[in-house]
């Protein structure tokens, strides 16, 4: 019996959180999927009915609007975060002497959910009140911002934000791999004269793939829940241009009261999870010769 | 850490205890949350607990009340309703059909119900013949809210309708002053949309289209001129109406920075915090030409446990109607109140007026639910036609392309 | 990492001084560049709380980045403790209470449920605990609006729906996969051996981790325990679906105050109560925020 | 090694097997050894020579046949239960606690009333010279001293059985020499029986009593170091044992009397006749093709002692290695580089054609295909 309980110690350890998952985790998803099948309005119901809300979907523009935007935002978000987050923490890394505070600065967004700095942003990018009427006020007349207002832009202003918010994340992770490279070899590359962009270019980034993986997939994940976000800066707006799958998920289960169509769209988003998580997983877990 | 759930442990048993009495409980879920809102609400809660009760708040602001039906949600799919819910429109009649809706006819028939309410009213009240909730106000949608300085200046009357006001608004883009001001959320989209159907199309017009969603009507001539309009009225709105709030735009009005703004009567707390006296600073008028449109907040009493709680609704509901409760909270939220005998002295002009043209509008059945504010249709239908509202007013649309798109996505919601 | 730059030897005076120029030049305009940056992070930050010190006179009528013209503390105050969110009008105070009274045991127990896991499945691995790993894992990318319905049905199942352990149960449960995330990409940087020494010298399971793998754990303790800390406290989403009335977590109140939709708003109130309410992360960011990057470089990120 | 099953045997391991799923890593494994014996498991990485060492621990569990410790069956006891103690490569300190709390940790565990952990730390400390680092966390030590951490915390148990794995490959050369020295002393003052893996023949050779050698989890040889070297088992223990390794060289063999004719191929002139005064079973008047393996010490200039025998040919030299001591001479025979042992003044450039003598009485000759030693 103690014999059992010794070998077995691990695995009972783990169980209570492998449920947790299981239930929480799984058990909803297929919870989900099931009611996407159903005509489930205000609250569940379990009459399946086939495929109608899909057949939906597919046919809504407002969820087309939101799955391009997803792409448009999901892919520049992801970009210009890995981007600003890498030039900043090479930048850090150049024996700054005031590094300490300057990275707090970075970092801080990360501490802040967009309830409370939402409506800072809103002014900010208001072009009546932010950035372009206090350029105007400096007299630079013709200066433009006006990407909130504009239906076709404002989903970049939604990019400015949530880059704001992620970035800094990004430069500490690429500082910490920085602070992690092997200083023999950089050393072996000046000797050979190479320039410092250089050694940059060709030496270190590339051996932060793993890095660029670690954040690809953060900043994924984050693309993907970003919600608050949207609600905050543009309410899904102007129209629904700026709506992303979340919060078109949202909107049809909460405001619109329509459950089955909000579980079909879940559905369907976590299709696009898997599809980005998957593969992620088994290249990460894959087993390695040690 | 053990310490810490032990607290907490404590504190939901403690809460479970003061409900076991059996004094009238109520937990209130609503999103009355600003100042003058909640000086409103907090009268009601006076009396309730000065009646025995112990009242609960539970506010949850945000997105005209998607936040708190979130809430709301998941409260009844624990298991955990609260006792009254500030519901409204077919919204009440949907719970009431997901069995989630107990009923406090009794007390409606006690305290005379019938005879004190609109009749138009009482049907978003009542659950298969019983009510089911209680009302609070009834909002006027339709105003069309005026800078009094701006408008004498310019000579221009409060106008009465679309075309007066396309004129007016015409005259003062001549003198350089922007003629309205919006906030571009959807909602407020949808707002200037109903205004604009009642007034262009009337009645009729307006309850086949928006109440009755008939396809004829949403895909007619006049539904075109509707989104005319609208292309219109974009012309009179600066180029950074996006995302801004109301209030904000209620602002413009106030510092004469725009002549306009078209908004339910809460906006009126704005201009009195502002200092502004209706009739004298600022006026009001409505562009639908006999048409009322209107929202009606109340509370929906859900299915609840415990005898302190049942009691707990009656109470609430008895004293929701109370005349005073009815008084002080439409003083206080600009709005007027749903019974019909109060007394209007203390009210200014614009209240007058409201209280005034709704007597009116009964009369020509011309009383129509704002379907901006969820008392016309069910959400999904509601939230289909704001998507090409929303759309065709942010966006070069044509009129012709939104009928259209208005006709599929109505159907589509059905 | 090494400076970068080379030590100038075997140059002329000339080439020296040029250098010189163009070395001061560069670091010029990397400080520019860094300032720049900062400035953009630093924006809206500012003009919360610029505005959180101005009458509402000043907010109607000025610019939004000027400096207020009388520093006016009476916002933060009533933010703190009169502002309505509700009926009641006690500010945030007492829901400042309710989230450290659910975050601290949530990312308490979620850090320490994560500690184990990672242990397990980083020294302890057996068959299948890869993929169970994965499977965790892929936890943390679920949408959270997507659970929000069959979690409510749950937690009304097991009676715990609208408390404070209920809340705290949710936050625990999403919180799992990236606690473990951290503790187990830590974790498999320390050889196994020191596992079979405790073995050999007669520790069981939790002998060794209590005694060797917890003490050396600090820095990705931090790491955890930011990350957890920051995303219980400030949501809302799970705040606002899963409490009622007297368990209501801080940004719930929040909201309250600043998404009031038909009433006066008052937004020197909003930014200082917004201010207030994301005092504890951004104090912890400020504060551990070196310990962070630290906990980064030592193991929670494979490069 | 079947050997029948003896009270006196410390360690015996019976028809052990191995697999992780599909791949056997151990394949009937028979060891066993005697109290006070060094046992060297050594083979190349991946022969699952560690794998052995952690199932003789208990680290890990095998898949079937049994280990027996002090006589006693170990299925089914735990590491702790098996009165042994192990060193590792990385010497597993803990890194958050003092060498002192280090050394005391498994005592501590064990429930040791306190004054005997600390009577027992002092002994081992002062053996071990590491009194003064006590107090030091392991970050604060160097390599070697690790090392004799590591070795004091397997010392204080006192067990039946020490494990050691490769405990010196992380140290560097001279350390390792040192430290190597250091083990075999404290072997031989303790008369402690010891199971200790590597991968290096050198480390198997100065401190074993008896050595296995392993490869792709089967046992190829076990038996004394001496044993080992002068008749291996096959060719795999033969290229393995030793350094610079055995020569290996394609030749045939013709029965002539009572002796035995061994000819060698050149590729870039005439082959080369030796006679070996031993007589080869199975020649059977036809000749065979073997493998001759030859000591590089077995080979030397014509001064050497070797050339009494006259076994000598003239070949060429193609490099030549001045060692110190020695001087290593490669030459070309059979189409592969032979190494010689010459005496360390000896006079030869490469390209030179110089007498190579030939000592055959340590000469093995192994089979071609199988690799299995004929004699």
């Amino acid at each position: 019996m103690t014999d059992w309980l010794e070998k077995h110690v691990p695995k009972l350890v783990l169980a209570p959180s492998l449920v947790a998952i299981f239930v929480f985790v799984y058990g909803f998803i297929g919870w989900t999927a099931y009611v996407s099948f159903t005509k489930s309005r205000l609250l569940p119901k379990y009459d399946l009915v086939g495929t109608i809300q899909y057949e939906k979907l597919a046919a809504s523009p407002r969820w087309e609007v939101a799955l391009t935007n997803l792409a448009i935002f999901g892919i520049l978000f992801i970009l210009f975060a890995t981007v600003i987050g890498l030039i900043l923490a090479i930048m850090l890394d150049q024996k700054i002497r005031t590094e300490g505070p300057l990275r707090t600065i970075y970092l801080y967004p990360m501490a802040l959910s967009f309830i409370v700095t939402g409506t800072a942003w809103k002014w900010i990018l208001n072009p009546g009140l932010g950035i372009e009427s206090v350029f105007r006020d400096l007299g630079f007349e013709n200066f433009s911002f006006d990407w909130l207002v504009n239906p076709d832009l404002a989903i970049y202003t939604v990019v400015i934000a949530g880059v704001w918010q992620s970035s800094g994340f990004v430069m500490a992770l690429f500082l910490a791999g920085l602070r992690s490279v092997d200083g023999e070899i950089i050393r072996a590359a000046m000797v050979d004269g190479i320039s410092t962009p250089r050694i940059y270019m060709s030496i270190i980034i590339p051996s932060m793939a793993p890095i660029f993986l670690s954040s690809f997939i953060v900043l994924s994940h984050l693309a993907i829940k970003s919600f608050d976000l949207v609600i905050a800066l543009t309410g899904g707006g102007p129209g629904y241009s700026t709506d992303l799958p979340a919060t078109f998920m949202y909107a049809m289960a909460f405001s619109r009261g329509d459950i089955g169509q909000a579980a079909s769209s879940a559905t369907v988003m976590m299709m696009i999870v898997t599809a980005i998580i998957v593969p992620y997983l088994y290249s990460e877990l894959r087993p390695r010769h040690d | 850490m053990k310490k810490m759930l032990m607290v907490s442990s404590a504190l939901a048993l403690g809460l479970a205890t003061t409900a076991a009495k059996a004094e009238p409980q109520a937990e209130v879920l609503h999103w009355w949350t600003s100042g003058g809102e909640a000086a409103a609400v907090k009268v009601l809660m006076e009396e309730f607990n000065a009646n025995g009760g112990t009242w609960t708040d539970m506010p949850v602001a945000g997105g005209g009340g998607d936040a708190a039906m979130t809430a709301l949600r998941a409260r009844v799919l624990s298991g955990n309703a609260p006792t009254a819910v500030q519901l409204k429109g077919p919204s009440i009649q949907e719970w009431y059909e997901e069995g989630a809706l107990g009923n406090i006819q009794d007390v409606a028939d006690a305290e005379n119900w019938d005879e004190l309410l609109p009749e138009a009213i009482q049907y978003h009240l009542k659950c298969d013949g019983d009510y089911c909730a209680a009302p609070v106000n009834i909002h006027r949608i339709d105003w069309i809210w005026a800078n009094a300085s701006i408008l004498e200046d310019a000579g221009i009357e409060p106008p009465k309708s679309w075309d007066e006001f396309n004129a007016a608004a015409e005259k003062l883009q001549g003198m350089g002053i922007l003629p309205l001001a919006h906030g571009g959320q959807a909602w407020q989209d949808a707002t200037l949309f109903e205004a604009v159907v009642a007034g262009l199309g009337g009645t009729e017009f307006y309850k086949k289209a928006l109440i009755d969603l008939d396809m004829d009507t949403l895909k007619s001539d006049k539904m075109v001129e509707v989104f005319d309009q609208m292309r219109v009225l974009r012309g009179y709105v600066d180029d950074n109406f996006s995302g801004r709030d109301w209030n904000l735009a209620t602002a413009m009005v106030i510092n004469g920075e725009a002549a306009f703004q078209i908004m339910g009567d809460w906006a009126k707390g704005e201009f009195i915090a502002a200092g502004k006296e209706p009739g004298k600073d600022f006026y009001c008028s409505s562009p639908t030409g006999g048409g009322y449109l209107y929202n009606v907040d109340s509370f929906a009493f859900f299915n609840v446990d415990g005898d302190d709680r049942q009691a707990g609704q009656k109470l609430l509901a008895k004293l929701t109607m109370g005349k005073n409760f009815q008084k002080v909270f439409n003083l206080n939220k600009g709005s007027i109140p749903a019974r019909l005998d109060v007394s209007m002295d203390e009210f200014d002009s614009c209240g007058v007026q409201s209280n005034k043209d709704l007597g009116t509008a009964i009369e020509q059945n011309a009383l129509l639910p704002s379907y901006a504010h969820g008392m016309a249709l069910r959400g999904a239908q509601a939230g289909a036609v704001t998507d090409v509202v929303t759309a065709h007013f942010n966006s070069d649309m044509s009129s012709q392309e939104a009928v259209e798109q208005l006709a599929q996505a109505v159907a589509a919601s059905q | 990492m090494t400076d970068l730059h080379m030590n100038d030897t075997h140059m002329d005076d000339r080439a020296n001084r040029n250098r010189l120029m163009k070395r001061i030049a560069l670091r010029f305009g990397l400080y520019t560049l860094l300032i720049l940056f900062a400035l953009y992070y630093l924006m809206p930050l500012f003009v919360m709380v610029v505005t959180s010190l101005k009458s509402l006179d000043e907010i109607r009528t000025g610019s939004l980045l000027s400096l207020p013209r009388e520093i006016d503390f009476s916002s933060w105050g009533k933010a703190w403790s009169s502002a309505c969110t509700g009926i009641q009008c006690e500010g945030l105070r007492p829901y400042f209470w309710n989230s450290v009274l659910l975050s601290i045991p949530a990312v308490a127990i979620s850090t320490l449920l994560g500690a184990i896991n990672g242990y397990v499945l980083a020294q302890w691995r057996f068959k299948g605990s890869n993929i169970l790993f994965a499977l965790m894992l892929f936890g943390c990318f679920i949408p959270f609006q997507v659970v929000l319905l069959p979690m409510a049905l749950t937690l009304g199942a097991l009676k715990i729906a609208g408390s404070i352990p209920g809340l705290m149960l949710v936050h625990i449960v999403y919180g799992i996969g990236f606690t473990t995330l951290f503790f187990r990409n830590f974790y498999v940087t320390i050889p196994t051996e020191l596992v079979k020494a405790a073995k050999v010298d007669g520790a069981g399971f939790f002998r060794i981790f209590f005694a060797i793998f917890l003490p050396v754990s600090p820095p990705i303790i931090v790491v955890t325990i930011i990350w957890q800390f920051t995303q219980i406290w400030n949501d809302f989403l799970f705040g606002v679906s899963f409490s009622q009335a007297g368990t209501q977590p801080i940004t719930v109140a929040l909201n309250n105050i600043v998404n009031a939709t038909t009433g006066v708003k008052e937004y020197n109130v909003d930014m200082a109560a917004a201010i207030i309410a994301a005092l504890p992360t951004l104090l912890v960011y400020v504060v551990a925020g070196k310990y962070f990057i630290r906990g980064l470089t030592a193991g929670s990120v494979k490069g | 090694m079947t050997s029948p099953q003896k009270a006196e045997h410390i360690l015996s391991v019976e028809n052990l097997d191995k697999s992780f799923g599909a791949v056997k890593i151990l394949k009937d494994i028979n060891v066993a050894i005697e109290p006070g014996d060094f046992l060297v498991l050594v083979g190349p990485s991946g022969c699952g020579k560690s794998t052995l060492l952690n199932c003789i621990a208990g680290l890990e569990k095998s898949t079937g046949g049994e280990i027996k410790i002090g006589g006693r069956s170990m299925n089914g006891v735990s590491p702790k239960d098996r009165d042994i103690a192990m060193v590792f490569q990385s010497y597993a300190l803990y890194p958050t606690m003092t060498v002192g709390k280090n050394i005391t940790f498994g005592m501590k565990v064990r429930g040791v009333p306190e004054a005997e952990q600390q009577r027992k730390l002092n002994e081992v400390a002062k053996l071990l010279q590491i009194d003064h680092l006590l107090d030091r966390k392991p970050s604060q030590l160097s390599g070697g001293q690790r090392q004799r951490v590591a070795m004091g915390r397997a010392l204080v148990r006192d067990p039946q059985l020490f494990l050691f794995d490769e405990p010196l490959s992380n140290l560097d050369a001279k350390l390792r020499v040192e430290m190597r020295t250091e083990i075999k002393r404290l072997h031989q003052t303790l008369g402690a029986s010891i199971v200790y893996v590597t991968h290096d023949q050198i480390e198997a050779m100065t401190l074993a009593t008896k050595i296995v050698v392993m490869k792709d989890g089967i046992i190829q040889q076990a038996g004394t170091p001496n044993e080992i070297y002068n008749q291996p088992a096959n060719m795999f223990v033969a290229d393995f044992m030793g350094s610079p390794s055995m020569n290996l060289i394609p030749a045939q063999l013709e029965a002539v009397d009572e002796k035995t004719k061994i000819s060698i191929n050149r590729t870039d002139m005439a082959g080369i006749e030796l006679m070996m005064d031993r007589k080869i079973e199975g020649l059977a008047g036809g000749s065979k093709s073997v493998i001759l393996g030859l000591r590089p010490e077995n080979i030397s200039d014509a001064s050497g002692q070797n050339a009494k025998d006259g076994q000598v040919a003239e070949c060429r030299v193609d490099v030549v290695e001045p060692a110190g001591s020695d001087t290593f001479v490669v030459t070309n025979l059979g189409g592969k580089q032979v190494t010689a042992r010459m005496n360390a003044d000896v006079q030869i450039m490469a390209g030179d054609m110089a007498n190579f003598a030939f000592d055959l009485s340590k000469a093995s000759i192994f089979e071609p295909e199988s690799g299995a030693r004929i004699a």
